[in-house]
């Protein structure tokens, strides 16, 4: 592809999303400060001077009533992108997206759909503490009717945003927070990534780890670590959660034997039980030469001071060791 | 003509006989989903807008075709104002294909996209801000339409009420709330579920207007919806408009109504919102009582033919299970 | 145990909670229309002419406000009950169970507790279709500083209430409605069983069902069933799935080497997920002669029509069923 | 003593001095904080209340030592006014065991149950209903406490402000909503974010007391309040005061204020409440300006200390981290 620069993570999401907009006149953006602030983050920087108020639209501190303003323009013909100031708040949030959002289409006997993508930033390693550092894309897939986007890389994040906008169903798109300044080589042009379709990270042969979001930069290093001990290490990232590719996820498997799931939202009650269920109950089962090893973060709030806050999800050493331990089973 | 002189403001070239049929046929609507709820030849729930009908016909007879509504847990009556074929609610309800729904999703979840009915909802305050959204829509893309956003006085406490009346005025959404203020919530009545009187007073938080209108009286709700109407359409932003009603059966099957008397029940049932119309009507010349009895064994009649429609409606089969979930 | 009846499921709550409140001053129960209305279901009924207004608190419908009102009344040393009319509405209730009652002591650094416990009926069968049928309880599990209780029989709930009620934090207990008329005998007296403590509810050699809340009954159902082909099934229900009772289920699928699980909640991202995982990372996992097997909801809202609303659950044919697969693969 | 004639009611018997020197206290707590993040020494995220002393300070001055406060993001303010040690406060935004949540808290968090500070709140709007539940506790155990319940501008658009007044309301609960009304949320400026020009209104829509003070001005906040304070006391229930006032600093680290101007801002520091308080208390005869000074010097001198405290208190360990989550 031509027109390949670097860009961070956070230019990605804002350059998928301008665009867009450029293209499409029913896309725009409601949430709270994404004005001349910039939005939390500063991904929709600069935006407002581009769009205007009308299509970059500062809302009040209500997410109740940006998410359901959401729904109900979306169900009548635009194609909203909320953004959330941090994922955290999706609480407030919870039955625009739940209870309105994912199930009006099915409800209604397949009539009318849901156009409209909520963004917003996941995860802790910023010492925010323990109201604005979650990981809760778990409760998000686990509702029919959503789907459920984890991008970990710049280039990922602006196809995933892509085809996320143009998908006629509710998203839900996580960015991770210490995600946004990664760069990667990112086209300038407009492109999609289908929801649903995996992405091989790194290729290995002995140990296969499913990584979301920032663990799968975490794995990433740790591959590297155990490049040194002669190991080799296939990542994948399923980058959406809904749908899930469980096909390459099991080709791996049985392509490696042993399987590690990491992820930092909490381990109880988190994706990863899915991803490792899913394996345990597959073809894949009869291949494998160890126990499933899933890491996730501690069953903690996620706590201000940093060092604490680092130990309360999984790191490089964590995901070493675990990939040890299911090879020393074989 | 000159009798219509009577009339108030905001109800010229309307067909007023039409909207005392449409009343009729929400009456005997409820009346039938009633009977077949408690012989148990309906299941799940449903809620009962009979003693409501005024408010219902009243608040969309204002709006044009292309306008826009959201409804409620007890929302049959705005789908039948709002043009919807009683075929196929009286279908949905029986969980048939030929349901609005295909019978996935029934008394609370009907919805008539097509002709503006953004849908009943189950949630208690669903639908202020899906309201606001629609309205938004037609603000971005300038298509000039209305939305109506009804709601209950208990939903009135809700924060999504807060949220969404409080967004739609700093937007000046064309959006207006109107309020079925039936007295009650479930049981909770709405004197002591809030500390004013009225759930207009309300709109003085969100520097809109609020009015109440005698929810019993057609020709009032018309009134009072059709100048918050105008005023959206004007892009003067929302309003709130109050109808004061009742319900007359319970909250949803299996209600002993312990929470009020006997007497109250009858004060509100003297107020009956269409015998009122019914004897406008006949006192401005505009149907005679054979026409408006002939009108009314019409209503009745459709209602049972809507049944004999739903029972040889055909089932959903299991293949459809998994259809419908995404576009 | 003297004084023992039978009594239903929902009368066994009625009663743990009654006892209770005479008792202790200090617990009281607030919620829509507990009053003379009984609550959504009946539960409450006749608790306010014993208790009065002040203890059976009616409240407006503002379920953010009454669970917020919960949590600062057992911040101060209340213990106060709340009764959320569906569990769907946990979606409104959800910034103040997550974001603060679980959270609280943390943040707090170990100072104030919150003992509150939200009672909510979960669960499809009864034609309520999509916002009032659903089985959320993967959501909570998944939050550290949540309980999270299931019972599934008339005994299990009143004991399991008392311990519910006596915990001094914030638990959520769920009551499927189709429990509700379900029969047991209950001990008049008080009692309270542990939170963390799982049950055997049918002692078997050659699969272990692990299953929750109206599964147990329908596991019990399809046990009856096998029996006839001469096959031995264990059943166990968790009873509580935070704290879980990781030792019982472990210690069962050593026995048996098979293991199927079950829930009513969507299978994908429900907790079975979680269960499965355990098992297969578990020492138990050298002792599997089958792939886990999960049953769960189908990933669809739940249908009104009765005959597409149960073919979203599982039923007892499918828990038969998947008994027969993970025996086949022997 | 006859000076005094010239203070508004509400503030006999008080202490004036010691809430200058809160405000001192708190003043320069904020500045040293602002200092080491623009430092990178302390990490994670902050919100300053320099500018808003007075209305932190002036209402929890009419509470007696029983009472209860809810406080927000924006709460070292109410913190210390509430009587907290800087120490501890200072320990905890520096991560150690010392502070007042054992470094796992942090600012958005700190925590004082023992003087009756319920808490911080990282999310916006989270206090109310907080408070309403400490007010019932109060008033179900006949406890005579009143709780204060901070809050924004901002804050009063989410649902939960709505669904927490009226339920106050209904039930009388012995709770006082005090809006610090600076002007903006984060960036969205009150003006455009609701329809009413005080956040006061909207008491009515709950049928209670709503009153607006001058948030810059201590002796105003005061009276307000007590007023307030004084009938949640008597069992008349709820009221919402509003202290108009306005934030020095940015929202919160890296804030380029581009929402608003300089202009703006240099009016605004033209009102500095310590600054009034001062001339008052020195018109008054209750403080020299020698006495003020060494005051203002004493307040300094605690804050440099507490950073010493915090630097050498120890820090948490990994065996801490799975502590202190159930009780
Ligand atoms: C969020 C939510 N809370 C509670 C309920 C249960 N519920 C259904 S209808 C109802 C009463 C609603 O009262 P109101 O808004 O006055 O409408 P009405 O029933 O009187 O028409 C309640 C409490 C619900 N469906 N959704
Ligand atoms: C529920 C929620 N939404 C958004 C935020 C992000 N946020 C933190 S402070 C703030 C502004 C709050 O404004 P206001 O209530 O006026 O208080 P102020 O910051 O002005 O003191 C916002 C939007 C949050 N913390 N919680
Ligand atoms: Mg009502
Ligand atoms: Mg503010």
């Amino acid at each position: 592809m031509d027109g390949l620069r670097e860009l961070t993570y956070l230019e990605a999401v804002r350059e998928a999303m301008s665009q867009e907009m450029r293209e499409n006149e029913d896309v725009f953006i409601l949430g709270e400060d994404i004005g001349v602030y910039g939005g939390a983050f500063g991904v929709t920087r600069g935006m407002i001077e581009e769009f205007g108020p009308e299509r970059i639209r500062n809302t009040p501190i209500s997410e109740a009533a940006i998410s359901g303003t959401a729904v109900g323009a979306a169900l009548t013909g635009m194609r909203p992108i909320l953004e959330l100031q941090f994922s955290d708040f999706i609480t407030i949030a919870m039955d625009n997206m739940v209870n309105q959002a994912a199930k009006i289409r099915y409800m209604y006997g397949g009539k009318g759909k849901v156009p409209m993508v909520l963004r917003t930033p996941a995860g802790s390693g910023t010492g925010a503490a323990a109201q604005h550092s979650q990981s809760l894309e778990a409760w998000m897939a686990h509702v029919p009717g959503l789907k459920v986007v984890q991008p970990s890389t710049a280039y990922d994040a602006k196809g995933l945003l892509k085809a996320a906008i143009d998908d006629d169903n509710p998203v839900i798109f996580y960015e991770h927070k210490l995600c946004y300044k990664t760069k990667s080589d990112v086209p300038e042009e407009q492109y999609s990534i289908p929801l649903g379709k995996a992405n091989i990270k790194r290729e290995g042969r002995d140990v296969t780890i499913v990584a979301t979001a920032i663990m799968v930069h975490k794995a990433l290093e740790a591959a590297e670590e155990l490049e040194k001990s002669g190991i080799s290490v296939e990542i994948i990232d399923p980058r959406t959660l809904v749908p899930l590719d469980t096909e390459t996820i099991i080709g791996s498997v049985k392509k490696t034997s042993r399987l590690v799931v990491v992820h930092e939202a909490v381990k109880r009650g988190g994706f990863g039980g899915e991803i490792a269920s899913i394996i345990a109950e597959s073809e894949a089962f009869d291949y494998l030469d160890a126990p499933i090893k899933r890491l996730g973060g501690k069953a903690v709030p996620i706590p201000y001071n940093p060092d604490l806050e680092k130990a309360a999800v999984p790191g490089v050493d964590d995901i070493v060791l675990a990939v040890k331990e299911v090879l020393n089973r074989s | 003509m000159n009798q219509l002189l009577n009339l108030p403001s905001g109800v010229e070239g309307k067909d007023l006989p039409a909207l005392l049929k449409q009343m009729w046929l929400i009456r005997y609507f409820e009346e039938k989903v009633d009977e077949f709820f408690a012989k148990g030849m309906i299941h799940g729930t449903t809620h009962l807008a009979v003693g409501q009908e005024a408010s219902a016909v009243g608040a969309i007879a204002v709006l044009e075709d292309r306008d826009k509504i959201t409804s409620t847990h007890r929302g049959h009556g705005h789908c039948i104002a709002k043009g919807a074929e009683v075929n196929r609610m009286m279908a949905e309800l029986f969980g048939r294909t030929t349901g609005y729904c295909k019978g996935k999703g029934g008394s609370m979840h009907i919805a008539d996209v097509e002709r503006g009915n953004l849908g009943a909802n189950g949630i208690v305050g669903g639908g202020f801000s899906i309201a606001a959204g629609a309205a938004l829509t037609s603000q971005l893309k300038k298509e000039g339409y209305v939305v109506l956003c009804f709601f209950g006085d208990g939903a009135s406490n809700e924060g999504s009420f807060h949220e969404a009346v409080n967004l739609a005025s700093i937007w000046k959404l064309p959006v207006v709330f109107i309020c079925e203020n039936n007295q009650y919530g479930m049981s909770g009545p709405a004197k002591e579920m809030m500390n004013v009187e009225d759930v207009a007073k309300r709109a003085e938080a969100y520097g809109i207007p609020g009015k109440i209108v005698d929810g019993n009286d057609v020709l009032d709700v018309m009134n009072g919806v059709g100048e918050a109407v105008e005023r959206a359409r004007n892009g003067e932003g929302p309003s709130i408009v109050e109808a004061k009603t009742y319900r007359w059966k319970g909250h949803s099957k299996s209600d002993a109504k312990k929470y009020r008397t006997r007497e109250e029940e009858q004060e509100w049932r003297a107020k009956d919102p269409i015998a009122r119309l019914r004897s406008i009507l006949i006192e401005e010349g505009l149907l005679t009582e054979e026409s408006a009895d002939q009108m009314k064994n019409e209503a009745k009649k459709e209602i049972e033919d809507s049944v004999e429609f739903a029972k040889n409606s055909p089932m959903p089969t299991r293949d459809d299970l998994m259809e419908d979930i995404y576009a």
